[in-house]
């Protein structure tokens, strides 16, 4: 190589194009290629709700951010180091997020009088100041694709089409990255349309040699691998894990799944994800809508299947008088609740936390549901796994809210030992349960569906085919122990807090919280839950790097809170909780501990930015100083 | 229908009752239909707890509790869905669905067609007796036109379903109707209903004493034999002039069609029986061959195969 | 008279029977002579599920409870001091209610071996030691009525069914009320069955004769007239006045009515009533299922008519979506909610109020929803009102949170004056709103609908059939201002704040909170929502006979709460609420004010018992005390 | 159709045109609907602000949006029920439903069904696709059995719905289908349908070029002619055999259904055209004649009246 190459620990890289350009794919590409490089990173895919929103306009532009570094990173990154913009909508819809001095790869193909009006470009901004505080590289992307692939007898049109890996191409020689990985991809991904898939590997391994070849870029960089533990990795998003997850909790409950669902975005991937793996017992039910979806899923569980259901916010409401029925006839039940913009049909295609209090509350009567909350893309395989331990084994439905961010997004996933993961256990009720006398006075053993477990206070799950524990359940309140229809005061008295208590119980079966205070020093408390992990994290990260200790502690289990939570809150002086939403966690979390917990609030689409959030933290670890000092 | 033949010990009525006791009001059409029901369980063949009862909410709905099986009494309007995941779940059971006019027809209307279409396993019995009993007396979606009732004082203005018409527009394999107060002709049409592979409806006309007495009085006692056609195959049906053969069995479901319009027309008897009863792959069984197929092509999933697929990479040594 | 008459000031008494023994049509009725006599009264009827329960069972039974007095009361009352018990199993019901001393009417017609054993008396308890501690008057009710009544020639089933009125004959008597108004309505209701007329008319008769000339019962009693202002008054139960509040809605604003329902317990009774009053403009649709039914009231309401819809917790479950598509196009509608027991089917025909938080939260996204609730029967009537007043206002959907025990229970209502009632200004848009150049530089002028009234942020409501304001709205995001669909992010946080804080500024037009502390000294106060106003009232006063000071708030707007309550909450030492669920508002108040609010709550599908309420409060009155001295 | 003859000045397409992008994919069938629809609406004659479009969601239910009139974009599978409303409470508004094979079959069934026996005055222009479009490619209940999608890697096992058959079964009063290529017949359909008192279902056969590409293929371009069978009264229809003369204004729907059946068989040509024009009473006329009823025999309702109505009684000095 000739150029000089310069060492880098981190950078954030945007592709940006028309929804028709494959930015997506783009993305994806290179960021597998930094996966196997060894970096460590997340995602974050930006896509409108158009299928194909109308060419080279702002609301047609489709983004996939990067960032890679040679340390763990937290988060997709605030602002992009990097810009790859293949049309004037693309480099207009994204310059605000630039930082100085930032890097600008430019199609100019695109760039004429007409398309740049219609996004309300005066001029050309290639040609005036409007770049001015950018390294820009106004190259006619399109123009070489053309020429490079010409040997396959395209169409121009056709031709065209490989701009997108003729950047990647580019890029990837920017980073010093193999582009062998996607050259087998492309293979099988075209291996029925050879001319497609040469011109493709022509247009990448070209932008390769654009790079190594011409002086456009005067340096090129390299970010090494990052720390990691030894073993297996690949990168995953999180519809993906929790797919898996879900087939997972199949196989170490020894149970069939049976997933009911109608699609909705950002959940219609996890349908997508499980139809595929029928020779692991799943079964995947495409049905008239959301209610439906869930009433299969509930009336396989009582058929001794583990029910899933998966959905978003519009979805969940929807579902709300069936999840009652799972609360009342007490059966396992996993809902996913991939959370987007609301209220409403809102932003669909964007993320939110939005639907907690939705989760917890929204049901008619009192009917508690256990919340669970992964943390990043991968993390939505272990939480998967754990709500399916929930719904079985207290024989109760169980809210896994997901979010778009999540379901999209991707990490780097230490993939688990199978044998490491522990059983789940069904424990089928297989006989009579209860003694009593007829009237002869002889004794009989009978079944009562609602005998519960001393410790868990999980009833038995008979099923269907189980001679001899024949029983009816329902809607209409039980009478506590046999199950039997009851009208009685008392005894709806007792019932409702019963159930209420079962869930309760679940917080003795939660490990300790972990505070990360490496300090020990810290008077904030952050806590967040779900998606935004990564960025509180990474905030927090920058707020100790400037000399001020702060801790952190994350829910998965937001309901029941954790048991030892209430005691690590008052430890300390303010307790503030970040969220995607107007305040929803601080509300149950002010309600329970009577903590002052302050909202930081973002109900953008976007997940928070570390840089932003940084500073909120900052003035709160300030301002408590103050009030201590 | 299980397909799975079981050694079934010879069971009677009473082994399908259970202790709860039975609640509908005094001369209820319901009691006539759940003794008709008990006794022909046993007819099945089949162990108590292979038979699954799904419900919905009404009067009807209460069913479940009455029968010495496995059941379920759950939401308004969904039963066809749950019963749908039961049957998807597991090839063993033999499940059936209780309604009324306002279960299946109002609020479950379209779960009801959307398991008729795709032809899930599961045996529907509709009671229907033109009127909400439950909720104390609204008009139901069988209603007919002008009937005045608590939310109706002055006559309400839907033109009501006919369910048979209904179900053949909506691709139902098996549709029948009978009738509360005819046990034989009741018994003999659940029997064809639960031997036949697939969604079977079966509407039966019951009468509720307390909100809409008499409804189907015309077609109890001595003039039944005018009021009631009584379907067979081969039977010769004219409807609006026009004559035709009575084919349960064939695969286009006009002529099914034509004699279920018979219904609205005031001078012409009321067709009873089996209208349509064609043989067509069921969801639930294609769905268990699917996993079958994918099983017997490439065996078991292996759950690590599955999270080690796709681009991976390892660290073979911790890197820090 | 011969009979000696002792005064008393409150009486309670209890109706009851089979469900075919038209329990409920003896209470009404009593409770009619009572009201027309000027006691104050309230009512709590209590009936089963099932339409006709089997004959004799302890579940079949149907009760009705009449508290009537000479002072103003707040409850249908704990304890009943007589008890009319038609058979066996109405007495076994309802003994355990009775306090020591009360008066037992028992009809003895049914007392056999068969019917005894069938509701597990062992023996006869009118024969043993059973009732020992009660005023026992074991008579043949049935048979008197059939002697009574058999110059009409009925059948013995057809005479004996008057028995009702030989019982409301007695008690008439009894209680020296007048039988006038009730042949009235008898010769009303059985206008065209004369025999079955005469026959009930000679019943009641029979009863009140039967108590005036026998030596059955040694005194006969007064309870006088309350107080009351003056004014036109009739009983009403909530049902009713709720739906009169709507038809007063739609005469104050001017706007036709269009009521979306499905039938459903307890709610279904309002859906009757408003199919009555078509000359009052308003339309009823009865749809095919809840969702339907919102979907109609949404379509009414952009049509410009004001849409209601009404159900109970099952029903606001499905309707959770459409809910939010109200909140995001912003228009006026009123969701009734007949609170039941829950969760899922639950106790239907019992009360409840545990929809509160599925009321607030119940939907995806933020989706704020202003909450309000009537205090008693008669009350449902303002409320209805004040609930049309924001939905038209503030242009959103607002919850309207009745319950079971609000919509049967009666009471006695002082007729407002309808030309006193406030109206209610539409306004609707009728010009363009906003001013603009076109293409060509000319000024035009546009309508947006979204752009908004400063001071209660309502949007316009431009209804179709007014030229030139013709726009579309959506479930998707809105652009400020505008109004067409807007993806960009700040737009979003911006609306999700704003929708949030047009529900806030309703707030502003609350009048202050009255808080009842007569004494001035209280250190407990006590909070509460809704129906249990009564019960928290009488209970408060018994706490102050017994020498203690308390104060008592209630709420009718729990979203938004009013601008005062958390100056008052922190007022007082100790916060207490007594509520139907397991401590719904106390959440939202510990949330809001972080003040250590102390739920007292039951969930028996019943009223709080006054007795059994003021014994808690004196716990919290007494520890307080002690804590402070 | 609204019955108030208001004198509505001259307007054009481009007046039917909102100052909004249209947003469909490139060559996606409902440009070419947008395009008819905009030119004829100028033909009804009517004024802008006094026509309503509510649509479910899905790509073809932004075509509010696009529409220089009223517009709702309500909730997936809903807009039928949002109509019944709007229609109700307005005789002078002209309602439309624009809905796609997901909303208006899948979630939305039930509200279709109950729209059609009630007879609503509104025109429902059902974009079928055969795909679910916006959520990116997944089967729809009138795909076909065995199509490979998103959620069925090896094959849908759903039977569809004919979803002319399914509407007859349902008692609409006009049925009608059209296909989204041919400007001419789609305007002549639409005219009809916006014509006709009540529910008028107009099922629109549309190309979704990104996830079901050419599923009307056959039915366009050179070979159309011999695969579409244009309905027109009078029209001699050979359905499995037997030859029916095709009347669209007949009561009995039979013969309607039974063209309706050759859908189904691959070597049959596909009807397109007015399957089922009859007229009867429609829901929102009859509730709004209720209304005038009441009025007419009694007057406007007396609010204070009301509320003194029952059993009252006076306090007439402070009772203290
Ligand atoms: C979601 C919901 N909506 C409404 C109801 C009230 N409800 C219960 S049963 C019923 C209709 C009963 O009519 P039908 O299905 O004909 O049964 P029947 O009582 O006549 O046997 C209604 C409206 C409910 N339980 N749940
Ligand atoms: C309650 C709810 N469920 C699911 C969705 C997701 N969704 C939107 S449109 C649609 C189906 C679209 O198919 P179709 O109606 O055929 O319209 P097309 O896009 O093909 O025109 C689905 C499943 C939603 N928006 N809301
Ligand atoms: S109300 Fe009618 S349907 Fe219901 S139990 Fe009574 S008689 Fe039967
Ligand atoms: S996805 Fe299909 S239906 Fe939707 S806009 Fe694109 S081409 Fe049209
Ligand atoms: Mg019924
Ligand atoms: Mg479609």
């Amino acid at each position: 190589m000739s150029h000089p190459v310069t060492e880098l620990d981190r950078v954030v890289i945007r592709f940006a194009g028309d929804s028709g350009d494959g930015m997506q794919l783009t993305g994806d590409r290179f960021t597998q290629e930094a996966a196997v490089f060894g970096n460590d990173l997340s995602t974050l895919p930006n896509f409108p709700a158009e299928i194909r929103a109308p060419q080279g306009t702002i609301p047609g532009v489709s983004s996939f951010q990067l960032h890679f570094a040679s340390y763990d990173i937290l988060t997709p990154g605030d602002r992009p180091d990097v810009l790859v913009a293949m049309n004037p909508a693309a480099l207009k819809a994204n310059t605000g997020d630039l930082p100085k001095g930032a890097t600008v790869i430019v199609d100019t193909h695109d760039f004429t009088a007409r398309n740049l009006t219609k996004v309300g470009y005066a001029a050309n901004p290639l040609e005036d100041e409007t770049l001015a505080d950018f390294a820009v590289h106004a190259v006619d992307l399109t123009g070489m694709t053309v020429e490079a692939v010409k040997e396959f007898g395209l169409s121009r049109k056709d031709a065209a089409r490989s701009k997108n890996m003729f950047a990647l191409g580019l890029v990837s020689w920017l980073y010093g990255r193999d582009v062998a990985g996607t050259e087998t991809y492309l293979a099988h991904k075209f291996a029925t349309k050879p001319t497609i898939r040469d011109a493709n590997v022509a247009a990448l391994r070209a932008g390769w040699n654009f790079g190594e070849t011409t002086e456009t870029f005067a340096v090129s960089y390299v970010v090494k691998p990052a720390p990691a533990a030894p073993g297996r990795y690949r990168n995953i998003t999180g519809n993906t894990a929790l797919s898996y997850g879900l087939v997972a909790a199949g196989r170490l409950s020894g149970l069939p799944v049976l997933m009911g669902a109608y699609p909705i975005t950002p959940a219609s991937d996890i349908l997508h994800e499980l139809s595929k793996h029928k020779r692991f017992g799943v079964t995947t039910f495409q049905a008239e809508d959301e209610i439906a979806a869930i009433g299969a899923a509930v009336g396989a569980s009582f058929a001794g299947t583990l029910g899933v259901t998966a959905t978003s916010g519009p979805g969940v409401a929807l579902k709300s008088e069936a999840m009652g029925l799972a609360v009342m006839t007490e059966l396992p039940l996993v809902v996913v609740d991939v959370q987007r913009g609301g209220p409403s049909t809102g932003l669909p295609t964007k993320t939110e936390q939005s639907d907690l209090l939705q989760a917890m509350y929204g049901r008619n009567g009192e009917a508690p549901m256990p919340v669970i909350a992964p943390q990043s893309p991968g993390d939505c395989f272990a939480a998967a796994v754990e709500a399916a331990r929930i719904a079985i084994t207290y024989r109760t439905p169980v809210m896994l809210l997901s979010d778009g961010y999540l379901a999209n997004g991707s990490e780097p996933w230490a993939i688990p030992s199978v044998a490491d993961l522990p059983a789940i256990e069904p424990g089928f009720a297989t006989a009579p349960n209860h003694s009593t006398t007829n009237a002869k006075g002889e004794p009989v053993e009978e079944f009562w569906p609602y005998l519960r477990d001393e410790e868990t206070l999980a009833r038995p799950w008979a099923i269907p085919g189980t001679a001899g524990l024949e029983h009816r359940i329902g809607g209409l309140e039980k009478g506590e122990g046999h199950g039997n229809i009851s009208y009685d005061p008392a005894n709806h008295d007792r019932m409702v807090r019963i159930r209420a208590e079962k869930v309760q119980r679940i917080a003795d079966s939660l490990p300790p919280l972990e505070v990360d205070d490496p300090s020990g020093q810290a008077d904030v408390l952050v806590i967040g839950w779900g998606s935004t992990y990564g960025p509180i994290g990474a905030a927090c990260r920058r707020v100790r790097a400037a000399g001020h200790p702060i801790a952190q502690v994350h829910l998965r289990h937001v309901n029941p809170l954790p048991n030892d939570l209430g005691a690590i809150l008052r430890r300390y002086d303010r307790v503030v909780c970040p969220e995607m939403n107007l305040g929803q966690l601080s509300r149950l979390l002010r309600a329970e501990y009577l903590v002052d917990v302050r909202p930081i609030t973002t109900v953008r689409g976007l997940p928070f930015g570390a840089e932003a959030l940084a500073h909120d933290l900052l003035t709160h670890v300030t301002r408590t100083a103050e009030a201590l000092a | 229908m299980t397909t799975v033949d079981l050694p079934a010990p010879a069971l009677t009525a009473k082994d399908f009752s259970s202790d709860q006791e039975v609640r509908w009001c005094p001369g209820c059409g319901d009691y006539a239909v759940l003794k008709a029901v008990q006794s022909f369980l046993p007819d099945l063949g089949l162990r108590r707890e292979n038979i699954v009862f799904v419900s919905g909410i009404g009067c009807s709905s209460r069913f479940p509790y009455y029968l010495d099986t496995y059941g379920m009494h759950s939401i308004h309007g969904r039963a066809p869905s749950i019963a749908t995941g039961i049957a998807t779940a597991r090839e063993d059971l033999n499940v059936w669905v209780v309604t009324g006019d306002g279960d299946a027809l109002s609020i479950g209307g379209n779960h009801l067609i959307h398991a008729l279409r795709r032809n899930v396993n599961m045996t529907i019995l509709l009671f229907n007796n033109r009127i909400y009993g439950l909720t104390k007396g609204q008009y139901s979606p069988t209603s007919e036109t002008g009937k005045v009732t608590k939310s109706t004082p002055v006559g309400s203005i839907d033109h009501p379903f006919n369910p048979v018409s209904l179900a053949l527009g909506a691709e139902a394999s098996f549709v029948a109707r009978t009738i509360d107060c005819d046990r034989k002709h009741l018994t003999a049409v659940l029997a064809a209903a639960a031997a036949h592979r697939g969604t079977s409806l079966v509407e039966i006309y019951q009468n509720c004493p307390i909100f809409n007495d008499g409804a189907f009085e015309g077609l109890k006692g001595p003039d039944a034999a005018d009021q009631l056609l009584r379907l067979e195959p081969g039977l010769e049906v004219t409807v609006d002039g026009q004559t035709w053969t009575h084919d349960p069995t064939e695969a286009n479901p006009t002529r099914q069609f034509a004699i279920s319009r018979l219904d609205g027309d005031p001078d012409s008897p009321v067709p009873v029986g089996i209208f349509r009863q064609v043989d067509r792959p069921t969801y639930d069984d294609q769905a268990r061959a699917q996993v079958a197929d994918a099983l017997a092509a490439a065996g078991p999933g292996d759950l690590q195969a599955l999270l080690d697929s796709g681009d991976t990479w390892s660290v073979a040594e911790e890197r820090a």
